[in-house]
């Protein structure tokens, strides 16, 4: 199957759901339902595999690329799209009138993770943008609007640098196509200035949608102000597109003195996440900036660039969607239910949902990377992995975990704490949210104690990440 | 059937007790304590034996190793019977589902971890039952989620300590296997080895309760289920003494270490972390004194005890480290029937606070006697186990000549007699409460485990021989020497000990006693409200029972001392107020502040990476 | 040179992100800043004496000194684009100047405090 | 066995007809000092077999039990002091058996004293016990050097080395021997650190309750109690003796420089006690100590 169909199918519907209003929410799950099948079928296969598109040939022509790591982070993607498109129609209020941004989104998003193309991806990161300020601003008070508009500002300006960047590459290698460039940057083909501006250009741009320091101001406001539905789909679903394809770019096309950059700014990431996170009082805040640590986490991996490091930094990835998809609607579910998220009121929620309490569990502890969960397995290679670099860098990740621990127990503690005031009602969980979450809930755990086998999935999908893209480029440059 | 199949079938029996446990919990409940009392006694008697070892992989470079050696087998046997002890005594006590759920998942990664062969499957495993357990403290008591905090903090430095030296051995050593690390460490550099034991050691320190990690032991140790705390301290402090015994003893730190600075035939880490024991004897006596909670005060003994296993396996040789082990085993036992003591108190009158009691000696006899033998043993007065370890570890510090170790450990141990006896007054002598007045015995299935213990107690006190000749065989398998015993005789460097003989010397002490007593003229029996008051006539006579603030002039000696016990919470203080520098720094509310920081970052880095 | 005068444009650009108050005006730099950068995308493309890149009847010499087009190409696509982040944001202006009462950061941002 | 038993009846008979001989004879030395005449020098024995026929009260189970206890461990203790030639148990007369079997009859004593519910048993145990935190630590270090030096931590075999070195510890480790006999004062709970009984302000502590055969058998176990610790102390620093009536003639020479200091005391209050012990002493004792292991090393 071409992939393009991922791209094409929600994006004609959301242009037919803009006339028809009226049925736009019937599109959207259309749309979701088919890129989640569509995602699953193209995981069925293996290997790197580049369509061309309108027929020119890459390197002339825009190309999409799909990788082992692809085949992993896709399905991801669109799976947990799909779901949380159902959590969103299961509410009464459900309004059609973001549907189409919604279904723009997907459209975007698969985007992003298949195009081969830095100009094609920048028009994708633009329509993503786009829709993402949107849906920042679903919320309900004022506060999301600015909240939007702050974003919407320093996503522009990311979006500028990315394309300066592009720009400059551009003029050095004579063409666009993430491959070919790839093949002649590690053939030192390329002025290492240039590479070194246009890196750091980049770097900067896709900073800003994936959440690096000191890019990312935007994070906490839109997390903290949006509506539930839509810092749903900006903290599980964006963050699988926009840091993988953070690595792919980097590693593709950057410099290697910026992978230095890299490993810094993802640990410092890391280590300014998690200790603000552990100041919060708030569920929201603190999973906003737990998933700015996550995600530095993520990254700085890249700056280490091995197979291991990356395959980490897969599972990294899905481990942190999975997982936070189940905490913010966990979140979204008390603020409804409770009218609030902070400490005080969750406590002895686990009592009255046991449910709730369970997955929520499950997320965090996966999260914060305890054994018997996939989190942990995604930390030991992390941790293992980061000895490649500097001693200083495992030791500071470490240090970050202890802090990540805390503050998750302490939200874990507040739901099964003892609670002694006035006499709360069981709350009952809406059925699809308790059925995906324990799906997703038990995922985290089969991963966490499968087998070896298992988890060579992610290792071919490492592996992906450091070469697929450059072999392509090879094999492309033999072709012409 | 192996280890795997139990370590498999006890994981499993976690959900499926879950579920057994919503239908009815008592059925579940037994079932959790047979399963336990079946693996110890698997364990107890085919482990002894025979040597095996099983693997099965997790990733390309690690595997799960699996094996029984006359190590594990002792740590094993330890921690399973204080499980299994503590499954049966749990059974009157208030069932969940959760809390069967996590301790049955506490007791697979116990199990796992004692029968780990290599540093990776110590940790998982260990890692299982630390976070099943933090969940199972929070679940009864309204104070416990504050305290429970500080002990995720604690272990996850240990944790992520113990990561990190098990991912630089790896890469500096090719290996994580105790065994095979332990042949490569010395060809390592003096760096790389020092690197690898202190971050172990750091682990050790953390879950054993050690200074400076103590802090997390008071509030966890009594705030968890009554029924918990026995496992809490009895075995899962104990996986600690197995990673040191692995990394004193299985690794040669002695020998890696020699070129170090030695004192007193003691290299300077091994010193060190001796040093820490010392410390924390002395600091978890002093606390246990002025404690007026009686599981808090079970928990500073704690600390006092870990003390002992670390000072005594860190500094090594024959007779520490036997006495290292078997004060392991004394004070699992030790800990485990004084908690389960305190707990059958707390499950008759509910409260754990020592002045809130008195008099319960003749409504709560066997309670009284599993106390009293364990203090006994606590205070190490023969004729129970816990003298033995205490005299083995003294013959080792008069070996190798350390007055400071020693100051330390006989701070401990005559301290010990204050601490314990402080629940023994203030719990079950003096005048009963009112309200206590129709208090009865624990039920039969509280009474057996814990007359269990007692009884083991006094077996290791009266032939010591039998435990050490097991004990033998463990330091035997790290090549040190053993020490000489024979049926009834501890041969030391400084002289005999012999139980049997002792122990009817006493008895016949005793016998000439009673036989006076008993030939003078009966005495009348008056009760309590009955004494001496200078004049004054009692109302109220559980008003005249002294035990709040028994050592208050102790206590007055040590009021101004700084409590380590801040530390953790002013350095939480610390870390949000770096939390909001930094929140100001990076995550201004006006966009153009960091639309500046990115520019500066961007113009920055260039300026830098070119 | 003329990539120069562009990357100034797009310094005088980002000058007034850093600097105006108004959230228009804001809009209105990051326009300027955007076209510094779109005409810097044409510059790279642009060749002295370069001739337009389509065969024609008056124009089929073989000469390899034709301009790029494909800069071109991005540009209209970065222009389109461009517009339509205006719109949006404009858009936010008008409902942030509806429920607000204001367009100017600094109020807003103390109105709405710190993000938690 | 038969010369065990034998020698084990004679050296309890020893310890207890010498102990109360001399603990009236101490009466007299300091009624003496305060220009008093004081009783006969068998006016103990007197009082201990004239209580053990009175009518008694008990105060329940433990407090019977404990006595019993108290003075079991005290009697087995005994039998592990050699005086002299005559030694019970050669070679398991080792200093750490015989300081944790006196416990055992420090902690009957303890829980019997508690058992009659008096607080002003519980204050003079709990100043007995806080006390004893007090002066165990500088004397145990004191003794970590003598058994460093010696090698060996039994009491005859280091009665027989000094013996045979000619010297006693008194002189090879005089700072020591200071330590262990400000120790040894509050061990045997003389001024100025007798506040666990202090009569006048807390009726005597621990004793309060006790009447009849009660207080006769724990008078009993006091002489047996002083016996051990000045036997202690006599052998560890003063070569013990090679016959009985040299061991005797040390034991009262130690006992009567006890009495005469104490005879003369103020008393502390019982932190003053502590800090005191753990100030000069445990500082001297660490000196000592350090001396020995560090300087002289051990004893060829």
């Amino acid at each position: 199957m071409n992939p393009v169909w991922l791209i094409a199918v929600p994006l004609a519907l959301a242009f037919i759901s803009t006339f028809a209003n009226k049925i736009s929410n019937w599109l959207l799950i259309l749309s979701a339902i088919f890129n989640a099948v569509a995602g699953i079928f193209l995981s069925f296969s293996s290997g790197t595999v580049s369509y061309s598109i309108g027929g020119w040939r890459p390197p002339f022509g825009i190309d999409l690329i799909v990788t082992d790591a692809t085949r992993i982070l896709l399905p991801v993607a669109n799976i947990l799209f799909f779901f949380a498109v159902i959590i969103h129609f299961s509410k009464k209020r459900a309004s059609e009138k973001f549907s189409v941004v919604y279904t723009i989104s997907l459209a975007s998003l698969n985007g992003i993770l298949l195009t081969n193309d830095l100009f094609n991806l920048f028009v994708f990161l633009e329509i993503a943008g786009v829709a993402a300020y949107l849906l920042a601003m679903t919320g309900k008070k004022g506060e999301s609007k600015v909240a939007a508009f702050k974003y919407l500002l320093l996503g522009s300006v990311g979006s500028l640098l990315y394309l300066l960047g592009v720009a400059v590459l551009y003029a050095a290698a004579g063409t666009l196509n993430i491959s070919a460039i790839a093949t002649k940057v590690s053939d030192g083909l390329l002025n290492g200035d240039v590479m070194l501006v246009s890196s750091l250009l980049m770097i900067a741009g896709l900073g800003v949608e994936s959440k690096l320091v000191p890019f990312n101001g935007w994070v906490p406001g839109v997390f903290t102000k949006s509506s539930n539905m839509a810092t749903l789909v900006l903290a599980s679903v964006y963050p699988v597109a926009m840091i993988s394809t953070f690595s792919r770019v980097i590693l593709a096309v950057g410099d290697r003195r910026a992978l230095d950059l890299v490993i810094v700014l993802g640990v410092a990431t890391v280590l300014i996440g998690e200790v603000i996170a552990f100041k919060q009082r708030n569920l929201r805040s603190t999973l906003a900036y737990s998933s700015i640590a996550q995600s530095g986490l993520a990254i700085f991996l890249v700056g280490i660039g091995t197979v291991e490091a990356l395959t980490a930094s897969v599972m990294l990835i899905i481990n942190n969607a999975l997982a936070k998809f189940v905490l913010f609607s966990v979140d979204s579910y008390t603020t409804e239910e409770l009218g609030a998220d902070d400490l005080e009121s969750l406590y002895g929620l686990g009592r009255m949902a046991p449910v709730v309490g369970l997955i929520f569990t499950v997320s965090a502890l996966s999260i914060s990377g305890m054994p018997l969960f996939f989190g942990f397995r995604a930390k030991l290679l992390a941790i293992s992995s980061s000895f490649e670099s500097l001693l200083v860098v495992p030791i500071v990740i470490l240090l970050a975990a202890v802090i990540e621990i805390t503050y998750y127990f302490r939200w874990i503690f507040a739901l099964y704490r003892p609670y002694q005031g006035e006499e709360r009602a069981r709350l009952s969980l809406p059925l699809e949210l308790m059925a995906i979450g324990v799906v997703l809930a038990a995922i985290l755990v089969f991963l966490g104690s499968s087998s070896y086998e298992t988890l060579m999935t992610f290792s071919k999908a490492g592996n992906a990440m450091v070469d697929a893209i450059i072999t392509l480029g090879k094999n492309l440059i033999g072709g012409v | 059937m192996s280890i795997l199949t139990l370590l498999v079938a006890s994981l499993l029996a976690a959900p499926i007790l879950y579920l057994l446990a919503k239908f009815n919990t008592k059925i579940a409940y037994g079932a959790y304590a047979a399963l336990q009392v079946f693996s110890f006694i698997y364990v107890f008697f085919t482990g002894r034996s025979n040597v095996s070892y099983e693997v099965i992989g997790i990733t390309e470079r690690l595997n799960f190793n699996f094996g029984i050696t006359p190590t594990n087998w002792f740590f094993a046997s330890i921690v399973l019977l204080i499980i299994s002890m503590s499954a049966i005594f749990m059974f009157p006590l208030k069932k969940s589902p959760v809390k069967i759920f996590l301790l049955a998942l506490v007791s697979a990664g116990t199990l796992g971890a004692v029968f780990s062969q290599d540093f990776l499957t110590l940790m998982i495993f260990w890692e299982i039952s630390t976070w099943a357990s933090l969940i199972l403290i929070i679940q009864d008591k309204e104070k416990s989620p504050r305290e429970a905090i500080k002990y995720v903090t604690i272990a996850s430095i240990g944790t992520y300590s113990m990561l990190f030296a098990i991912f630089y051995m790896l890469d500096k050593l090719g290996s994580i296997d105790f065994s095979t690390v332990a042949t490569r460490i010395e060809s390592a550099t003096v760096e790389v080895q020092l690197v690898i034991l202190i971050s172990l050691g750091v682990m050790v320190l953390a879950k054993m309760g050690v200074f400076p990690l103590h802090i997390w032991l008071r509030g966890s140790h009594s705030s968890a289920p009554d029924e918990f705390s026995p496992i809490l301290s009895g075995a899962l402090t104990k996986i600690g003494a197995f990673l040191l015994f692995t990394i004193t003893a299985a690794l040669p730190s002695f020998r890696i270490f020699s070129q170090l600075p030695v004192f007193n035939g003691i290299p300077m880490v091994n010193y060190t972390f001796a040093l820490l024991g010392g410390i924390s004897i002395v600091v978890g006596t002093v606390m246990a004194i002025r404690m007026e909670d009686a599981k808090e005060l079970i928990a500073f003994s704690t600390v006092s005890n870990s003390g002992y296993i670390v000072m005594a396996l860190s500094i090594g040789g024959t007779y520490a480290t036997a006495g290292g082990l078997m004060h392991v085993l004394n004070h699992a036992m030790a800990s485990a029937a004084m908690f389960m003591a305190i707990a059958a108190v707390a499950y008759r009158t509910g409260t754990t606070k020592m002045h809130e009691m008195g008099g319960l000696i003749l409504k709560m006899p066997v309670t009284f006697a599993t106390y009293l033998v364990a203090i006994i043993s606590v205070a190490g007065i023969p004729p129970t186990s816990g003298f033995v370890s205490k005299w083995l570890i003294y013959q080792q510090l008069v070996q190798n000549g350390l007055p400071f170790l020693a100051f330390a450990a006989f701070f401990g141990s005559i301290g010990s007699f204050m601490y314990v006896f402080k629940p023994l007054a203030g719990i079950f002598l003096g005048q009963l409460k009112p309200q206590h007045r129709n208090l009865k015995e624990v039920p039969l299935v509280m009474v057996v485990p814990m007359a269990i213990l007692t009884l083991l107690t006094v077996f290791w006190g009266m032939l010591p021989s039998n435990a050490i000749k097991t004990i033998n065989a463990v330091t035997a398998s790290v090549g040190i020497n053993a020490v000489e015993v024979t049926f009834s005789r501890i041969v030391a460097l400084t002289g005999e000990w012999d139980s049997i003989l002792v122990t009817t010397v006493f008895a016949i002490g005793f016998f000439i006693s009673l036989f006076i007593f008993m030939r003078a003229k009966k005495a009348r029996q008056v009760d309590l409200m009955d004494n001496y008051t200078a004049g004054d006539f009692l109302y109220t006579s559980e008003l005249y029972h002294f035990s709040y603030r028994m050592y208050r002039p102790f206590d007055r000696l040590f009021e101004k001392w700084p409590s380590m016990e801040d530390w953790l919470s002013s350095l939480s203080d610390k870390i949000k107020e770096l939390g909001a520098l930094l929140k100001a720094i990076f995550y201004p509310a006006n966009p153009q502040l960091y639309i500046g920081l990115a520019m500066v970052a961007i113009i920055g880095t260039f300026w830098w990476l070119r | 040179m003329i990539q120069y005068f562009s990357l100034l444009l797009t310094a005088i650009g980002i000058y007034g992100l850093l600097s105006q108050k108004n959230l228009v005006k804001l809009i209105v730099s990051l326009n300027i800043a955007e076209i510094g950068v779109n005409l810097f995308i044409v510059s790279i493309g642009y060749i002295e004496k370069g001739v337009v890149p389509i065969l024609s009847s008056e124009n089929n010499s073989s000469t390899l000194l034709f301009v790029d087009p494909l800069p071109q190409a991005l540009v209209l696509t970065s222009i389109v684009i461009g517009v339509g982040i205006t719109a949006l944001a404009l858009a936010i202006i008008v409902t942030i100047s509806h429920s607000k009462g204001t367009i100017d950061i600094d109020e807003l941002t103390e109105r709405g405090g710190a993000e938690e | 066995m038969i010369i065990t038993i034998l020698s084990a009846i004679a050296l309890l008979i020893l310890a207890f007809a010498y102990t109360v001989t001399l603990e009236g004879i101490a009466r007299k030395i300091e009624a003496r000092i305060h220009r008093r005449c004081g009783p006969p020098f068998w006016q103990n024995f007197i009082d201990i077999f004239k209580s053990l026929t009175k009518h008694s009260i008990s105060h329940g189970f433990i407090f019977d039990f404990g006595v019993l206890m108290a003075l079991g461990g005290t009697i087995a203790t005994v039998l592990f002091i050699p005086a002299g030639n005559l030694v019970v148990f050669p070679g398991l007369d080792n200093v750490f058996v015989i300081i944790y079997l006196l416990a055992i009859g420090l902690l009957g004593m303890a829980m019997s004293a508690v058992g009659s519910g008096n607080p002003n048993a519980s204050i003079g145990i709990g100043r007995a016990l806080t006390q004893m935190l007090g002066y165990e630590l500088p004397f145990m270090i004191v003794l970590l050097g003598v058994f460093f030096h010696f090698r060996t931590s039994s009491l005859s075999e280091l009665a027989v080395l000094q013996n045979s070195g000619g010297t006693y510890n008194v002189l090879i480790m005089p700072i020591g021997a200071v330590v262990g006999f400000v120790s040894l004062m509050g061990m045997l709970g003389k001024k100025p650190f007798d506040t666990f009984i202090a009569p006048a302000e807390i009726a005597s502590g621990p004793l309060v309750e006790y009447s009849g055969k009660y207080l006769g058998l724990l008078m009993t176990q006091h002489a047996f109690g002083t016996f051990i610790e000045i036997g202690l102390f006599v052998n560890l620093f003063l070569g013990g003796g090679k016959t009985i009536w040299e061991f005797l003639l040390k034991f009262f020479l130690v006992y009567f420089l006890a009495v005469i200091i104490s005879s003369i005391m103020p008393r502390f209050r019982v932190e003053q006690a502590v800090k005191f012990y753990w100030k000069w002493p445990l500082i001297l004792s660490f000196i000592q100590v350090v001396i020995v292991v560090f300087i002289m090393g051990r004893r060829v």
